[in-house]
C-alpha cells in the first residue's frame, strides 16, 4: 500500500501569526518522508506568496523565500484560488513563484484526489 | 472498528477545539474504535502545558488527556512549535539551565515526523 | 467525498472559504461556532447534505433549526467522519 | 479630576474563546473601582446576549447570565449594535437582558463619548 | 475625535466592525494585516484620515500604495496617538 | 511629554501584536514620553512565559520586555488570565506542589485593578 498524500491548506496572511510558516514546515518534513504532498493556498493565504516580502523590521522569518525550494524538498507546485487572488487584487506575476493557478472548481476538485487534508 | 489519529491545533484557552477533540475521542473509544494517537502542533502544544490552573468549576482540559493518556493513547507534541511557545520538556530545560519546565509525561516531545507515521497508520486524521 | 467540519461563523473568511471548497456531494458539518450558520445565510444544501452537532448549538442558546440540518451528537460525529473518505476542518 | 470613563467592546461569539468572558471580567472589576464603564457589543459578539445558553455540555462556564447583574456592579446597560444583530436574525425579544439597542451612527457617536476605549 | 488602529486585513469581520465604528473627522491607522486594505476596498477616505506603518507593508511585500494612504514610522505612530483624543484597536 | 500605559492582549507566538508594542514603547521612551506600565492580559499573558525559546535568528520577545523592564516599565501580568493558560508564579506553584514555574521578576503577578490604575494615571491607553 503506498503512503496516503496529503494536501495542505493555507489560509492565513504571512507574519501575523505562525500558521503560515508552520504549515510549510509540516509540508518540508512530509516531503522528505516521501509523502505525496501539496500545499493549497486560498483566502489570505494567497498573500504568504507575494514576493519583495523583507521581514527584517518585523523580526519574524521571510519564509517566502523557502518556497522556491519545495521543488527540493519533493513537494510539488502549490495550488493557487484565483478567485482569491482576483478579490485581493493579485495578479500572477506579483507572485514569488510558478504556482498551480485554479479557479474555485478545480481547486475543489483537485483538493478531493488527496487521502488526507489539512489546515493552518 | 476504524483507526483514527487526531490532531490538534487549538489552544484550551483561545480556540474552540479542544473540549470537542475530547468529547471526539471519548466517542470514538465508547464505539470500540482505536485512536492511534494525538499530535500537537502550532497553538495546540498548549494543552501540553502542565501548569495549566482553570478555576474547578469549568471544564478541565489538561486532565482530560491525562485520562486518554491512561487508556494508553500516546499524546505527541512537536516539540519545536512547543518551544517557540513556552512549552519544555525537563532535558530542553536542562540544556538551558532552567530548572522550570512544563511538558512532562505522558506527553512526549515528538517531532513532525511522528504526525506523518500517525496519518499514515489511521483510516482517518481528524484535526480540531 | 469530503466532510467538511467547519467551526467559525458566517461572517467570517473561514467560511467563505469553505463554501467555495465544497462540491457535489460532500457533507457539511457545523461545530462549535459553525453551529450559528442557518440555511438562510447561505446555499449550501443544493450542494452538501448538512449538520449540526446538537451541544454546540445548545451551548450557545440557538433554538430555530431551518430543516435542512440534522442535529446530531458525538457517538454520531464519529461514524460521519467514517461515511465520508476524508475530513477537513475549517 | 474624575476618573476616565472606559469603553470595551465586545465582538466575538461567546465560549469558543475567552474574550468575552474576559472582557466582562474586565468590566466588572473596573465597576467596583467606581469607573464609569460601558460594554459595547458588535458583530458576533452580539450572540453573547443570546438567551436560553446552556454550556453544561462543553465545560464553558455560562456567563451570559452575569450580564442581568450588571447594574449591580455599576455598569451600565450594554449598547449594542442593530446592524449587527439584524445581520444575524437576531431578534431584541430573543437577548438576556435589555440592552441600548443603537445604530451605527448612534453607536459610534456613543463610543466617542468614553476617555479611554479597549477591545476584546 | 478617535484614531482606530486596524491590524486585520479586509476580508475579516473586524474590519467591517471598524469601518462601521469610525466618524467624521476619525482617523485611521493600518498595521499589521491592516496594511492589505487599499483604498479601493472601502470607502474610508471620505470619512477618515488614513495612515498605514511602513515596516508592516513592506514585510508584507506591498508596493502598490494610493495616494490618500500616508506611510509612517514608529516615532510618527506615536506622535498620532497623541493628535487623536484616543484610540482603539481593532 | 506625554504619559502612555500599554494593554497587552496578543500572544507573542500566535498574534500579531507582540512586535508593534515593542517597536511602539521603543519609539515613546527614544521621543522622551513616559510609559506609566505595561498590562498583560488574555492571550497577552503568553508574553511573560519565562520558558520561550525562539530560534536565535529571529526577534526574541521575551527579552525584549525584560530589557524594557531595565529601564523602570512595570510589566503587569493579570494573574488569573495567566494562570488559566499555564503561566505560574513561584508562589502559586507552590500553592499546587509544583516546583517549577514561569512567571519570574521582572514581570508581576497582578489583578485587574492594577490595569485600571495604570489607564487612570496615563494621557493615553493604547492597546496591542
Amino acid at each position: 500500500m503506498s503512503l496516503p498524500s496529503l494536501a495542505i491548506i493555507s489560509r492565513h496572511a504571512p507574519h501575523g501569526t505562525a500558521h503560515g510558516q508552520e504549515a510549510l514546515d509540516l509540508a518540508l518534513v512530509s516531503g522528505t518522508f516521501g509523502q505525496a504532498i501539496t500545499l493549497f493556498f486560498i483566502g489570505d493565504g494567497v498573500y504568504q506568496l507575494l514576493q519583495h516580502q523583507q521581514t527584517d523590521m518585523i523580526g519574524r522569518k521571510n519564509y517566502s523565500k523557502t518556497f522556491a525550494a519545495l521543488d527540493f524538498y519533493d513537494v510539488s507546485q502549490p495550488v493557487v484560488c484565483t478567485e482569491s487572488l482576483a478579490q485581493r487584487g493579485i495578479s500572477s506575476e506579483s507572485l514569488c513563484i510558478e504556482a498551480n493557478l485554479q479557479p474555485p472548481e478545480n481547486w475543489r476538485a483537485l483538493l478531493n484526489n488527496f487521502d488526507q487534508i489539512v489546515t493552518f | 472498528m476504524a483507526r483514527f489519529s487526531l490532531l490538534i491545533t487549538s489552544s484550551p484557552v483561545d480556540d474552540q477545539g479542544v473540549v470537542t477533540a475530547i468529547n471526539f475521542a471519548r466517542a470514538a473509544l465508547a464505539a470500540n474504535h482505536q485512536l492511534c494517537g494525538i499530535f500537537f502542533y502550532g497553538p495546540g502544544t498548549h494543552n501540553a502545558n502542565s501548569l495549566q490552573l482553570v478555576p474547578t468549576d469549568e471544564f478541565q482540559p489538561y486532565s482530560a488527556w491525562l485520562e486518554l493518556a491512561a487508556q494508553g493513547i500516546p499524546l505527541h507534541v512537536c516539540v519545536t512549535a512547543a518551544a517557540r511557545r513556552g512549552i519544555l520538556s525537563e532535558t530542553e530545560a536542562n540544556e538551558q539551565d532552567s530548572v522550570s519546565y512544563n511538558l512532562t509525561p505522558p506527553f512526549q516531545a515528538s517531532g513532525l515526523g511522528q504526525f506523518i507515521e500517525l496519518m499514515n497508520s489511521a483510516d482517518r486524521v481528524v484535526q480540531f | 467525498m469530503i466532510l467538511h467540519i467547519l467551526t467559525e461563523s458566517p461572517g467570517t473568511d473561514t467560511f467563505r472559504q469553505c463554501f467555495a471548497s465544497i462540491s457535489q456531494g460532500d457533507g457539511l458539518l457545523l461545530i462549535q461556532n459553525g453551529v450559528y450558520m442557518n440555511t438562510e445565510h447561505q446555499m449550501f444544501s443544493p450542494v452538501a447534505k448538512i449538520f449540526a452537532l446538537a451541544a454546540d448549538r445548545q451551548a450557545r442558546g440557538l433554538t430555530d433549526l431551518s430543516p435542512e440540518i440534522n442535529l446530531i451528537d458525538y457517538a454520531e460525529f464519529v461514524e460521519l467522519t467514517l461515511k465520508y473518505d476524508k475530513t477537513v476542518t475549517w
